[in-house]
Protein backbone atom coordinates (compact mmCIF):
# COMPACT_ATOMS: atom_id res chain seq x y z
CA UNK A 1 0.00 0.00 0.00
CA UNK A 2 1.19 3.46 -0.91
CA UNK A 3 -0.02 6.74 -0.23
CA UNK A 4 1.44 10.21 -1.04
CA UNK A 5 -0.76 12.81 0.14
CA UNK A 6 -0.67 16.14 2.12
CA UNK A 7 -2.95 15.35 5.43
CA UNK A 8 -1.43 13.39 8.11
CA UNK A 9 -1.52 9.88 8.80
CA UNK A 10 -2.01 7.72 12.09
CA UNK A 11 0.68 5.05 12.72
CA UNK A 12 -1.94 2.90 15.48
CA UNK A 13 -4.42 3.18 12.48
CA UNK A 14 -1.97 1.92 9.31
CA UNK A 15 -0.44 -0.21 11.92
CA UNK A 16 -4.02 -2.28 12.59
CA UNK A 17 -4.45 -2.04 9.31
CA UNK A 18 -1.72 -4.42 8.38
CA UNK A 19 -2.36 -6.73 11.17
CA UNK A 20 -6.19 -7.18 12.10
CA UNK A 21 -8.00 -10.00 11.51
CA UNK A 22 -5.03 -12.27 10.84
CA UNK A 23 -3.03 -14.56 12.85
CA UNK A 24 -0.31 -15.42 10.24
CA UNK A 25 1.69 -12.63 11.14
CA UNK A 26 4.49 -12.83 13.27
CA UNK A 27 6.20 -10.15 13.10
CA UNK A 28 5.48 -6.46 12.64
CA UNK A 29 8.13 -3.21 11.93
CA UNK A 30 7.59 0.33 11.72
CA UNK A 31 9.17 3.75 11.29
CA UNK A 32 7.86 6.72 10.96
CA UNK A 33 10.22 10.63 10.36
CA UNK A 34 8.92 13.08 11.98
CA UNK A 35 10.16 17.31 11.51
CA UNK A 36 12.70 18.07 14.11
CA UNK A 37 12.61 21.99 15.42
CA UNK A 38 16.42 22.01 14.78
CA UNK A 39 18.16 22.10 11.61
CA UNK A 40 21.84 21.97 12.89
CA UNK A 41 21.61 24.30 14.96
CA UNK A 42 19.14 27.14 13.66
CA UNK A 43 15.62 26.60 14.91
CA UNK A 44 13.33 25.53 12.14
CA UNK A 45 10.16 27.31 11.61
CA UNK A 46 8.66 24.86 8.98
CA UNK A 47 9.20 22.52 5.84
CA UNK A 48 7.93 22.47 2.74
CA UNK A 49 8.09 18.98 0.75
CA UNK A 50 7.77 19.34 -3.22
CA UNK A 51 7.73 15.75 -5.01
CA UNK A 52 6.82 14.90 -8.79
CA UNK A 53 3.50 13.42 -9.07
CA UNK A 54 3.47 10.12 -10.90
CA UNK A 55 7.09 9.25 -10.61
CA UNK A 56 6.75 9.32 -6.95
CA UNK A 57 4.27 6.41 -6.45
CA UNK A 58 6.04 4.71 -9.50
CA UNK A 59 9.52 5.02 -7.28
CA UNK A 60 7.81 3.53 -4.21
CA UNK A 61 5.90 0.92 -6.14
CA UNK A 62 9.49 0.02 -7.34
CA UNK A 63 11.23 -0.04 -3.75
CA UNK A 64 7.93 -1.73 -2.53
CA UNK A 65 8.51 -4.19 -5.03
CA UNK A 66 12.04 -5.01 -4.80
CA UNK A 67 11.30 -5.63 -0.86
CA UNK A 68 9.23 -7.86 -1.44
CA UNK A 69 11.38 -9.85 -3.50
CA UNK A 70 14.46 -9.89 -1.13
CA UNK A 71 12.48 -10.47 1.97
CA UNK A 72 9.79 -13.09 2.57
CA UNK A 73 7.01 -10.03 3.47
CA UNK A 74 3.14 -10.44 3.64
CA UNK A 75 2.56 -6.77 3.50
CA UNK A 76 4.06 -3.46 3.21
CA UNK A 77 2.67 0.39 4.05
CA UNK A 78 4.61 3.64 2.62
CA UNK A 79 2.40 6.58 3.69
CA UNK A 80 4.72 9.87 2.49
CA UNK A 81 3.87 13.64 3.10
CA UNK A 82 4.25 16.64 1.15
CA UNK A 83 3.26 20.16 1.36
CA UNK A 84 4.15 22.39 4.29
CA UNK A 85 5.01 21.11 7.68
CA UNK A 86 5.52 21.76 11.09
CA UNK A 87 7.96 20.89 13.91
CA UNK A 88 6.77 17.63 15.30
CA UNK A 89 4.79 16.79 12.36
CA UNK A 90 5.25 13.13 10.64
CA UNK A 91 6.12 12.93 7.51
CA UNK A 92 7.00 9.66 6.32
CA UNK A 93 5.63 6.37 7.57
CA UNK A 94 6.99 2.64 6.60
CA UNK A 95 5.53 -0.56 8.40
CA UNK A 96 5.99 -4.43 7.26
CA UNK A 97 4.82 -7.54 8.51
CA UNK A 98 6.19 -10.50 8.12
CA UNK A 99 6.16 -14.29 9.87
CA UNK A 100 9.85 -13.25 11.45
CA UNK A 101 11.01 -10.18 12.84
CA UNK A 102 14.51 -10.49 10.70
CA UNK A 103 12.55 -10.17 7.56
CA UNK A 104 10.25 -6.90 9.07
CA UNK A 105 13.31 -5.41 10.01
CA UNK A 106 15.42 -5.23 7.44
CA UNK A 107 12.73 -4.62 4.88
CA UNK A 108 11.38 -1.68 6.77
CA UNK A 109 15.39 -0.28 7.23
CA UNK A 110 15.98 -0.83 3.31
CA UNK A 111 12.52 0.40 2.30
CA UNK A 112 13.62 4.00 4.36
CA UNK A 113 17.10 4.37 2.80
CA UNK A 114 15.81 3.36 -0.74
CA UNK A 115 12.97 5.91 -0.50
CA UNK A 116 15.36 8.28 0.86
CA UNK A 117 17.58 8.22 -2.15
CA UNK A 118 15.14 7.45 -5.07
CA UNK A 119 11.81 8.68 -4.47
CA UNK A 120 11.55 12.38 -5.79
CA UNK A 121 11.06 14.62 -2.87
CA UNK A 122 12.60 17.89 -1.85
CA UNK A 123 12.39 19.26 1.03
CA UNK A 124 12.67 22.85 1.30
CA UNK A 125 13.66 24.59 5.06
CA UNK A 126 11.91 27.56 6.58
CA UNK A 127 14.52 28.59 9.48
CA UNK A 128 15.06 31.53 11.34
CA UNK A 129 18.28 32.53 9.47
CA UNK A 130 16.40 32.23 5.83
CA UNK A 131 15.50 29.49 3.36
CA UNK A 132 17.34 26.51 2.30
CA UNK A 133 16.93 23.40 0.44
CA UNK A 134 17.40 20.33 2.12
CA UNK A 135 21.40 19.00 1.02
CA UNK A 136 21.21 15.38 0.32
CA UNK A 137 23.78 13.27 2.84
CA UNK A 138 26.37 11.36 2.04
CA UNK A 139 25.33 8.84 4.56
CA UNK A 140 21.89 8.70 2.85
CA UNK A 141 23.86 7.63 -0.28
CA UNK A 142 26.19 5.23 1.97
CA UNK A 143 23.10 3.77 3.78
CA UNK A 144 21.66 2.67 0.32
CA UNK A 145 24.75 1.49 -0.96
CA UNK A 146 24.79 -1.29 1.63
CA UNK A 147 22.06 -2.75 0.03
CA UNK A 148 23.87 -3.43 -2.97
CA UNK A 149 26.54 -5.48 -2.17
CA UNK B 1 9.51 17.90 -25.63
CA UNK B 2 8.31 18.69 -22.85
CA UNK B 3 10.48 19.58 -19.89
CA UNK B 4 10.00 19.56 -15.78
CA UNK B 5 11.61 21.56 -13.30
CA UNK B 6 11.62 20.55 -9.76
CA UNK B 7 13.48 22.29 -6.78
CA UNK B 8 15.82 24.73 -6.59
CA UNK B 9 16.03 24.10 -10.47
CA UNK B 10 12.88 25.30 -11.15
CA UNK B 11 13.13 28.34 -8.69
CA UNK B 12 16.03 29.25 -10.89
CA UNK B 13 14.47 29.02 -14.14
CA UNK B 14 11.09 30.50 -13.07
CA UNK B 15 8.74 27.91 -14.65
CA UNK B 16 8.00 24.27 -13.42
CA UNK B 17 7.43 23.13 -16.77
CA UNK B 18 7.29 23.92 -20.30
CA UNK B 19 6.93 22.43 -23.85
CA UNK B 20 9.61 23.13 -26.44
CA UNK B 21 10.77 22.60 -29.88
CA UNK B 22 14.48 21.15 -29.41
CA UNK B 23 16.52 21.23 -33.02
CA UNK B 24 17.47 17.94 -34.49
CA UNK B 25 20.61 18.38 -32.75
CA UNK B 26 19.78 17.37 -29.09
CA UNK B 27 19.66 13.63 -28.67
CA UNK B 28 20.60 13.46 -25.05
CA UNK B 29 19.16 14.92 -21.72
CA UNK B 30 22.90 16.62 -21.56
CA UNK B 31 22.46 17.91 -25.41
CA UNK B 32 19.26 19.68 -24.26
CA UNK B 33 20.58 20.84 -20.66
CA UNK B 34 23.11 22.57 -22.53
CA UNK B 35 20.65 24.03 -25.44
CA UNK B 36 18.52 25.52 -22.41
CA UNK B 37 21.45 27.18 -21.20
CA UNK B 38 21.59 29.21 -24.30
CA UNK B 39 18.22 30.84 -23.23
CA UNK B 40 18.94 32.49 -20.59
CA UNK B 41 20.50 33.67 -16.89
CA UNK B 42 18.07 31.56 -15.37
CA UNK B 43 18.97 28.28 -17.21
CA UNK B 44 22.69 28.66 -17.19
CA UNK B 45 22.63 29.07 -12.99
CA UNK B 46 20.27 26.34 -12.90
CA UNK B 47 22.58 23.92 -15.04
CA UNK B 48 25.68 25.75 -14.18
CA UNK B 49 27.10 22.49 -12.39
CA UNK B 50 25.56 19.52 -13.70
CA UNK B 51 26.85 16.86 -11.14
CA UNK B 52 24.53 19.00 -8.75
CA UNK B 53 21.30 18.34 -11.12
CA UNK B 54 19.57 15.12 -11.62
CA UNK B 55 17.74 13.69 -14.70
CA UNK B 56 14.13 11.55 -15.08
CA UNK B 57 12.84 10.43 -18.48
CA UNK B 58 9.22 9.28 -18.86
CA UNK B 59 9.12 9.40 -14.84
CA UNK B 60 12.38 6.96 -14.43
CA UNK B 61 15.70 7.78 -13.18
CA UNK B 62 18.06 8.66 -16.12
CA UNK B 63 20.91 10.32 -17.08
CA UNK B 64 22.61 12.92 -19.20
CA UNK B 65 23.90 11.15 -21.56
CA UNK B 66 20.56 9.41 -22.45
CA UNK B 67 18.94 9.68 -25.18
CA UNK B 68 15.65 11.34 -25.57
CA UNK B 69 13.33 13.01 -28.49
CA UNK B 70 10.16 14.89 -28.85
CA UNK B 71 7.72 12.32 -27.58
CA UNK B 72 9.41 11.92 -23.92
CA UNK B 73 8.75 14.09 -20.63
CA UNK B 74 12.42 15.51 -19.33
CA UNK B 75 12.56 16.52 -15.99
CA UNK B 76 15.45 18.01 -13.72
CA UNK B 77 15.59 18.78 -10.47
CA UNK B 78 18.75 18.48 -7.75
CA UNK B 79 19.45 15.08 -5.65
CA UNK B 80 16.01 13.60 -3.98
CA UNK B 81 15.73 14.59 -0.02
CA UNK B 82 12.73 12.99 0.87
CA UNK B 83 12.15 10.59 3.86
CA UNK C 1 9.71 2.35 29.85
CA UNK C 2 9.01 -1.00 30.52
CA UNK C 3 6.31 -2.80 31.53
CA UNK C 4 5.10 -6.73 32.23
CA UNK C 5 1.39 -7.20 32.01
CA UNK C 6 -1.29 -9.31 31.25
CA UNK C 7 -3.60 -7.38 29.85
CA UNK C 8 -2.68 -6.01 25.81
CA UNK C 9 -1.44 -2.94 24.51
CA UNK C 10 -2.47 -0.52 21.59
CA UNK C 11 0.38 0.49 19.76
CA UNK C 12 -0.90 3.40 18.35
CA UNK C 13 -0.53 5.24 21.97
CA UNK C 14 2.38 3.66 23.17
CA UNK C 15 3.79 5.63 20.20
CA UNK C 16 2.04 8.63 20.38
CA UNK C 17 3.33 8.63 24.27
CA UNK C 18 7.05 8.61 22.76
CA UNK C 19 6.27 11.62 20.49
CA UNK C 20 3.73 14.00 21.97
CA UNK C 21 4.58 17.18 21.99
CA UNK C 22 7.85 16.68 21.41
CA UNK C 23 9.89 18.30 18.31
CA UNK C 24 13.12 16.69 18.66
CA UNK C 25 12.31 13.48 17.95
CA UNK C 26 12.77 12.83 14.04
CA UNK C 27 12.70 9.04 13.72
CA UNK C 28 10.53 6.16 15.61
CA UNK C 29 10.53 2.48 15.36
CA UNK C 30 8.27 -0.20 16.87
CA UNK C 31 8.49 -3.81 16.65
CA UNK C 32 5.09 -5.90 17.69
CA UNK C 33 5.41 -9.51 18.17
CA UNK C 34 2.19 -11.36 17.06
CA UNK C 35 1.04 -15.16 18.50
CA UNK C 36 0.65 -17.06 14.94
CA UNK C 37 -1.82 -19.78 14.53
CA UNK C 38 0.71 -22.15 12.59
CA UNK C 39 3.40 -23.29 14.81
CA UNK C 40 5.36 -25.63 12.43
CA UNK C 41 2.33 -26.82 10.28
CA UNK C 42 1.02 -27.96 13.75
CA UNK C 43 -2.55 -25.65 14.04
CA UNK C 44 -1.98 -23.64 16.89
CA UNK C 45 -4.91 -23.05 19.85
CA UNK C 46 -3.71 -20.77 22.54
CA UNK C 47 -0.26 -20.09 23.54
CA UNK C 48 0.86 -19.42 27.74
CA UNK C 49 4.23 -17.43 28.46
CA UNK C 50 5.38 -18.15 32.10
CA UNK C 51 8.26 -15.34 33.31
CA UNK C 52 10.01 -14.61 36.53
CA UNK C 53 8.83 -11.96 37.85
CA UNK C 54 11.31 -9.43 39.74
CA UNK C 55 14.24 -10.93 37.06
CA UNK C 56 12.16 -9.90 34.04
CA UNK C 57 11.91 -6.37 35.02
CA UNK C 58 15.84 -6.29 36.25
CA UNK C 59 16.84 -7.64 32.80
CA UNK C 60 14.38 -5.81 30.56
CA UNK C 61 16.04 -2.75 32.32
CA UNK C 62 19.48 -4.22 31.84
CA UNK C 63 18.78 -4.70 28.20
CA UNK C 64 17.44 -1.06 27.60
CA UNK C 65 20.48 -0.02 29.46
CA UNK C 66 22.70 -1.32 27.54
CA UNK C 67 21.06 -0.28 23.93
CA UNK C 68 21.05 3.76 25.36
CA UNK C 69 24.87 2.97 25.79
CA UNK C 70 25.32 1.61 22.60
CA UNK C 71 23.01 4.03 20.63
CA UNK C 72 21.79 7.65 20.71
CA UNK C 73 18.27 7.12 22.09
CA UNK C 74 15.65 9.89 23.24
CA UNK C 75 13.71 7.24 24.56
CA UNK C 76 12.68 3.33 24.58
CA UNK C 77 9.34 1.14 25.39
CA UNK C 78 9.03 -2.34 25.85
CA UNK C 79 5.92 -3.81 27.23
CA UNK C 80 6.28 -7.67 27.00
CA UNK C 81 2.93 -9.50 28.21
CA UNK C 82 2.10 -12.72 30.04
CA UNK C 83 -0.36 -15.13 30.64
CA UNK C 84 -2.53 -17.07 28.07
CA UNK C 85 -2.12 -15.82 24.42
CA UNK C 86 -4.44 -16.94 21.38
CA UNK C 87 -3.73 -16.52 17.57
CA UNK C 88 -3.60 -13.04 16.66
CA UNK C 89 -2.92 -11.79 19.93
CA UNK C 90 0.27 -9.00 20.62
CA UNK C 91 3.45 -10.56 22.60
CA UNK C 92 5.89 -8.13 22.76
CA UNK C 93 6.38 -4.16 21.65
CA UNK C 94 9.94 -3.03 21.61
CA UNK C 95 9.74 1.24 20.43
CA UNK C 96 12.53 3.44 19.96
CA UNK C 97 13.31 7.07 19.25
CA UNK C 98 16.36 9.15 18.12
CA UNK C 99 16.92 12.41 16.24
CA UNK C 100 17.92 10.00 13.21
CA UNK C 101 16.85 6.99 11.96
CA UNK C 102 19.76 4.43 12.31
CA UNK C 103 19.99 4.69 15.96
CA UNK C 104 16.32 4.05 16.21
CA UNK C 105 16.47 1.27 13.95
CA UNK C 106 19.32 -0.62 15.32
CA UNK C 107 18.59 -0.62 19.08
CA UNK C 108 15.14 -1.74 18.18
CA UNK C 109 16.77 -5.00 16.40
CA UNK C 110 19.30 -4.84 19.35
CA UNK C 111 16.42 -5.44 21.89
CA UNK C 112 14.61 -7.37 20.60
CA UNK C 113 17.60 -10.12 19.95
CA UNK C 114 18.77 -9.42 23.76
CA UNK C 115 14.92 -9.73 25.04
CA UNK C 116 15.04 -13.10 23.20
CA UNK C 117 17.93 -14.79 24.66
CA UNK C 118 18.26 -12.83 28.05
CA UNK C 119 14.26 -12.15 29.65
CA UNK C 120 12.98 -15.10 31.42
CA UNK C 121 9.75 -16.01 29.61
CA UNK C 122 8.82 -19.24 28.55
CA UNK C 123 6.53 -20.15 26.21
CA UNK C 124 4.12 -23.38 26.26
CA UNK C 125 1.89 -23.96 23.12
CA UNK C 126 -1.23 -25.82 23.18
CA UNK C 127 -1.32 -27.02 19.55
CA UNK C 128 -3.86 -29.32 18.31
CA UNK C 129 -1.70 -32.19 19.30
CA UNK C 130 -0.73 -31.55 22.20
CA UNK C 131 0.76 -29.25 24.36
CA UNK C 132 5.10 -28.17 23.84
CA UNK C 133 7.06 -26.13 25.57
CA UNK C 134 8.92 -23.88 22.52
CA UNK C 135 12.65 -24.68 22.02
CA UNK C 136 15.22 -22.12 21.37
CA UNK C 137 16.32 -20.94 17.91
CA UNK C 138 19.70 -21.34 17.03
CA UNK C 139 18.84 -18.22 14.75
CA UNK C 140 18.25 -16.57 18.21
CA UNK C 141 20.84 -17.22 19.26
CA UNK C 142 22.93 -15.95 16.34
CA UNK C 143 21.38 -12.60 15.79
CA UNK C 144 22.11 -11.86 19.52
CA UNK C 145 25.73 -12.75 19.14
CA UNK C 146 26.11 -10.29 16.05
CA UNK C 147 25.84 -7.23 18.72
CA UNK C 148 28.82 -8.64 20.40
CA UNK C 149 31.13 -8.70 17.83
CA UNK D 1 18.16 -21.47 50.48
CA UNK D 2 15.27 -20.02 48.73
CA UNK D 3 14.86 -22.15 45.34
CA UNK D 4 12.87 -21.18 42.22
CA UNK D 5 11.70 -23.84 39.14
CA UNK D 6 10.04 -22.32 35.96
CA UNK D 7 8.62 -24.19 33.17
CA UNK D 8 9.62 -27.73 32.09
CA UNK D 9 11.92 -27.86 35.39
CA UNK D 10 8.90 -26.81 37.45
CA UNK D 11 6.56 -29.41 35.76
CA UNK D 12 8.80 -31.92 36.30
CA UNK D 13 9.75 -31.18 39.93
CA UNK D 14 6.23 -30.87 41.13
CA UNK D 15 6.21 -27.38 42.10
CA UNK D 16 7.32 -23.37 41.42
CA UNK D 17 9.95 -22.99 44.69
CA UNK D 18 10.59 -24.39 48.31
CA UNK D 19 12.92 -23.74 51.21
CA UNK D 20 15.73 -26.28 51.63
CA UNK D 21 18.28 -26.56 53.83
CA UNK D 22 21.16 -27.81 51.57
CA UNK D 23 24.29 -29.50 53.69
CA UNK D 24 27.66 -27.47 53.95
CA UNK D 25 29.45 -29.34 51.03
CA UNK D 26 26.98 -27.99 48.36
CA UNK D 27 28.79 -24.87 47.47
CA UNK D 28 27.69 -24.34 43.86
CA UNK D 29 24.55 -23.87 41.84
CA UNK D 30 25.60 -27.48 40.53
CA UNK D 31 26.79 -29.28 43.90
CA UNK D 32 22.89 -27.92 44.39
CA UNK D 33 21.14 -29.84 41.44
CA UNK D 34 23.54 -32.82 41.99
CA UNK D 35 21.96 -32.63 46.17
CA UNK D 36 18.68 -32.00 44.53
CA UNK D 37 18.75 -35.06 42.22
CA UNK D 38 19.26 -37.63 45.37
CA UNK D 39 15.26 -36.16 46.39
CA UNK D 40 13.72 -38.38 44.13
CA UNK D 41 12.43 -38.92 40.52
CA UNK D 42 10.92 -35.65 39.56
CA UNK D 43 14.18 -34.00 40.07
CA UNK D 44 16.40 -36.62 38.42
CA UNK D 45 14.44 -35.89 35.32
CA UNK D 46 14.42 -31.95 35.57
CA UNK D 47 18.32 -32.35 35.93
CA UNK D 48 19.11 -35.24 33.78
CA UNK D 49 20.81 -33.11 31.38
CA UNK D 50 22.20 -30.12 32.55
CA UNK D 51 23.04 -28.64 29.65
CA UNK D 52 19.37 -27.88 29.23
CA UNK D 53 19.00 -26.54 32.10
CA UNK D 54 19.96 -22.40 33.12
CA UNK D 55 20.85 -21.00 36.75
CA UNK D 56 20.04 -17.58 38.00
CA UNK D 57 21.13 -16.56 41.35
CA UNK D 58 19.66 -13.28 43.24
CA UNK D 59 17.78 -12.61 39.71
CA UNK D 60 21.12 -12.59 37.44
CA UNK D 61 21.70 -15.09 34.88
CA UNK D 62 24.40 -17.43 36.17
CA UNK D 63 25.78 -21.03 35.73
CA UNK D 64 26.56 -23.94 37.41
CA UNK D 65 30.15 -22.99 38.79
CA UNK D 66 28.75 -20.10 40.75
CA UNK D 67 29.04 -20.39 44.24
CA UNK D 68 26.02 -20.13 46.56
CA UNK D 69 24.95 -20.00 50.12
CA UNK D 70 21.89 -20.11 52.55
CA UNK D 71 21.20 -16.34 52.00
CA UNK D 72 20.92 -16.92 48.15
CA UNK D 73 17.91 -17.28 45.92
CA UNK D 74 18.57 -20.07 43.41
CA UNK D 75 16.51 -20.48 40.11
CA UNK D 76 16.66 -23.41 37.53
CA UNK D 77 14.92 -23.16 33.95
CA UNK D 78 15.08 -23.93 30.45
CA UNK D 79 16.14 -21.68 27.93
CA UNK D 80 14.03 -18.24 27.95
CA UNK D 81 11.81 -17.91 24.93
CA UNK D 82 10.61 -14.71 25.00
CA UNK D 83 9.84 -11.90 22.52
Amino acid sequence: MIRVQRQDFNIGVEIDALTRGRTDVGAVVSFAGIVRADADGDPLKSMTLEHFPGMTERELNRVEAEARVRWSLQDVAIIHRFGELLPGDRIVLVATTSQHRADAFEAASFLMDYLKTRAPFWKRELRVSGEYWVEPRDSDDSAAARWSS
Amino acid sequence: MKILYFAWVRQKIGRSEEVVDAPANVRTAGDLAAWLVARGDGYAEAFADLKRVRVAINQEHSNFSAPVDGRDEIAFFPPVTGG
